[in-house]
């Protein structure tokens, strides 16, 4: 059976082009960038050479890249890193209920800590306002975390206008922007951003590398301790292929951005004119403010993941907003945050398309999808025409 | 994550559908995993002829029902009532960890159908 | 040239069987674990034989093993993570002078934010006796962190002594073996060891992937947030391609431990042999209870940075103790905490042999390393015959 | 990590040695770094006629040193007085941060051979 992958969200294949910038590191220059000596200097110059052009995808200097193991660590680095950097001079940290559990659950252990912490709603699309962030900023404030894009729903955040808010209050500003590399244009030369996340298995990079944007002069402390590796913001012998493939991964992200865009973008509305034609689906998230490829919709009286295995039985591969599949007991903390009913959000979908879906695809999948559907319906209870 | 087992109940239930006329109905909910399960049985000389059943729920809760709907038809009263949760999951060869509380919906709605019956005759 | 490799305490190159084994997820499978689809469980099911593999490695179960970014990482969340699991019932924390930054420095850390610790010296040879953590024991120890065999020096610690004083006292121990695997035997079902580190690029598998042994029933927390990989010990997306090749890497090496070690031990003894014959040329480290492949010697009268360049230009690749190495100014606190003075530190050099090196290059290496250290030592004004 | 030059200057080292009758001993030991460096100069006419020096430290050391005395030979006292670290390290063609702190000595054992010549003389 031919399958068809429709979880980008979740992790993205490794373009060819990635892993043969990786394979020379994975195999003769073995070297550990640390070492003086011959086979320590090629690896220096390749761990160089990647975080420039990390550096050169988000417009910023390549001194201010920190290569992690992931985005989790990104994120997890510029929230405890800039609180140790800071407190208990300041003790207040401002985020939003849709973060990833990277940010959110970081928060909240800061809360239980003794640090002041805000959890701003958001409205029925998913957005964050700039004026709720300034609302919420008091002279304590240390930092305010609000993703670029969320990764359930989509939905694009103003974070250049948070950004701003956050300048003119004089409060660090981070994103995770895990979602939004190869989707939204950086230029943080240009935007207010003081410490922005990445995770390179997002976008057509390996799994296990990520970065952290940590732009100078902010008062930034290491999480963790050993050597001195990423001027001991983040010791541990480095990833060398995985920061090499991060580094190329970042090159192609750019440089395809505009063709994919426009590809994912077509494709994406193609995918949700046909869900909508199925009775009693509705589009979770911004209708316009959201990223090119994502596609979140609650399907009434069905749970999402039978609705999952269903397709997947059919070769299409994606994510639910169902409790089940996670095997804890709550559904998606973004879903019930817009607003929705504990049955519609475990009965969501989400497709995140990447660039090579095609319009057979969508057309394949929204014909399994009022199949499933149909099937699933007939059998549920609580569905009774 | 789920054996063949389940993955052939999920994909082919027995005995799935309302029914009409039943002699017991038994419905229970357990809307913290959202799930919920509707069990219709008809018996006659206390045993249990026909049975169907109506889910909304995941793979495992789905499997469950369509298990039990197998595992009870022709059984008499008592030996229904004997059947737990447990004996479905080991009827479809397990479930996985996580979704043992999904799965515990199934008998409960046949002691409830079951119960709803005797309430009636 | 022909460039000969002595420096696998730095890294090693990755074995071809390794990448091979790792190929299929750095292509097709693609798949993040946490995914219910074909491409989700496929990759799930790759995790879980590459977490048998590693607890087979050490004897122990696979639900002991939680997957890290490497050593450094395992230490820090050892660590940090029984702090967390047990403070504030009780505070102490004792370790050696002689481990790594990533345990020292964790160690100093705690100690910084209030916790007592105690940093137990070492004998002539970087020895920690069994005898010294009983009397360091107190009835606030948390945790006992000794290395299974240093970095620099090579030498092996009485570490199943010492972890039978832990269990006795009641005290978790938790042991470096960074260096270690694949040279010492570890049934840790038998062995009084309850966390153990290890990471991949030390024993032939992949860089940026290392994995923490747990032994059931530690009181851990898990230090960073996230997903709830990892039995939420360790969330983020999992390296999927760096977990299978530590898999596979664990398993090669243990299967080709005696052998390795005992062509490691033939190596290594010749080439001290060769290097005392060198005038002014003492061994560092225990002369019997060291790792199979470690040398490690004070060279008098010459700085070890231009000992390791003048090796370089030969095609040697080495490691030295010297300050200038690594940009600080401090010689190697290993070599300062037995005893060595400043001047014969910074003269030091560590080979690391490992198990494609030959009879001939160590010959090689003898010849080159007496030629450069004549040189040196003709243009030093503290060695004048 | 080094440059070229400096690598030449390390392998290459000119002047390299003891003199016979200096005119003018300089030592310097920086014992942070551990590097020492002796550096022993013949005037003639207020010339530097010959130059020669010793060195025990890291490449960037070795290399200062050597370049040192090549910029020296043949120069005034005055002159030679000019010369700072910094123009050494600019002599190498630069020399790693980390490193300065290392080739910090030649120009000073330098002025120190100059200021043990003067005092002879
Ligand atoms: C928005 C967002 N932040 C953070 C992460 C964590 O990234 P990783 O799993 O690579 O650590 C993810 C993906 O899982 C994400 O979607
Ligand atoms: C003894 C020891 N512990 C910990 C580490 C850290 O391992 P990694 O660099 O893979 O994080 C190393 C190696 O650098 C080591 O030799």
């Amino acid at each position: 059976m031919k399958r068809i992958y429709m979880d980008h969200g979740a992790t993205t294949p490794l373009r060819e082009e990635v892993l043969d910038a990786m394979l020379p590191y994975l195999k003769e220059k073995y070297g550990n960038p640390s070492s003086l000596h011959s086979f320590g200097r090629e690896a220096r110059k390749a761990l160089d050479e990647a975080r420039e052009k990390v550096a050169a995808g988000l417009g910023v200097a390549p001194e201010e890249i920190v290569f992690t193991s992931g985005g989790t660590e990104a994120n997890n680095l510029a929230i405890m890193g800039v609180v140790r950097g800071i407190a208990p001079i300041k003790n207040h940290i401002i985020t939003s209920a849709v973060e990833h559990h990277a940010v959110l659950d970081t928060v909240k252990f800061l809360g239980q800590m003794g640090y002041e912490i805000t959890i701003l709603p958001v409205d029925e699309y998913g957005m964050v306002s700039p004026r709720q962030v300034e609302e919420a900023i008091t002279d304590r404030t240390i930092l305010v975390s609000i993703m670029t894009a969320n990764n359930e729903i989509g939905t694009i955040m103003p974070f250049e206008e948070i950004g701003a808010v956050c300048r003119e209050k004089g409060v660090y500003y981070h994103t995770d922007a895990v979602q939004a590399i190869g989707h939204i244009d950086f230029n943080l030369r240009e935007q207010p951003v003081d410490l922005l996340s990445l995770s390179a298995h997002k976008f057509y990079g390996p799994k296990g590398v990520g970065a952290l944007y940590v732009r100078k002069k902010t008062k930034l402390k290491q999480v963790f301790f050993g050597g001195g590796q990423e001027r001991k913001l983040r010791p541990g012998t480095e990833n060398l292929p995985g920061i090499v493939g991060l580094g190329r991964a970042m090159e192609l992200a750019v440089a395809d951005m505009p063709e994919k865009r426009e590809k994912l973008i077509r494709l994406r509305d193609r995918l949700v004119e046909g869900l909508l034609q199925i009775e009693d689906v509705r589009l979770n998230g911004h209708p316009l403010q959201r990223l090119p490829g994502n596609v979140n919709v609650s399907v009434l009286y069905v749970e999402g993941e039978s609705l999952l295995l269903g397709l997947d039985l059919k070769g299409i591969a994606l994510s639910s907003g169902s409790a089940c599949t996670s095997g804890s007991l709550d559904p998606s903390h973004v879903l019930m945050a817009i607003g929705l009913d504990h049955q519609t959000a475990q009965g969501s979908l989400r497709f995140t398309l990447g660039k090579d879906n095609t319009d057979e695809e969508i057309d394949y999948t929204v014909e399994a999808v009022r199949k499933t559907v149909d099937y699933l319906r007939a059998m549920s209870p609580v569905y009774r025409k | 994550m789920y054996n063949e087992k389940v993955m052939d109940h999920f994909q082919n239930p027995r005995n799935v559908g309302e029914m009409d006329n039943p002699c017991g109905v038994g419905e229970v909910g357990n809307m913290k995993c959202g799930d919920i399960m509707k069990i219709f049985i008809k018996v006659e000389n206390n045993i249990i002829q026909d049975i169907k059943f109506l889910t909304f729920g995941c793979g495992a809760a789905i499997a469950s029902s369509s298990a039990l709907t197998e595992m009870v038809k022709g059984k008499t009263i008592e030996e229904a009532l004997k059947i737990t949760n447990k004996d479905v999951a080991d009827e479809l060869g397990g479930l996985p960890e996580a979704k043992m509380h999904c799965s515990n919906l199934a008998a409960d709605a046949l002691h409830k159908a079951i119960e709803d019956y005797k309430s009636k005759s």
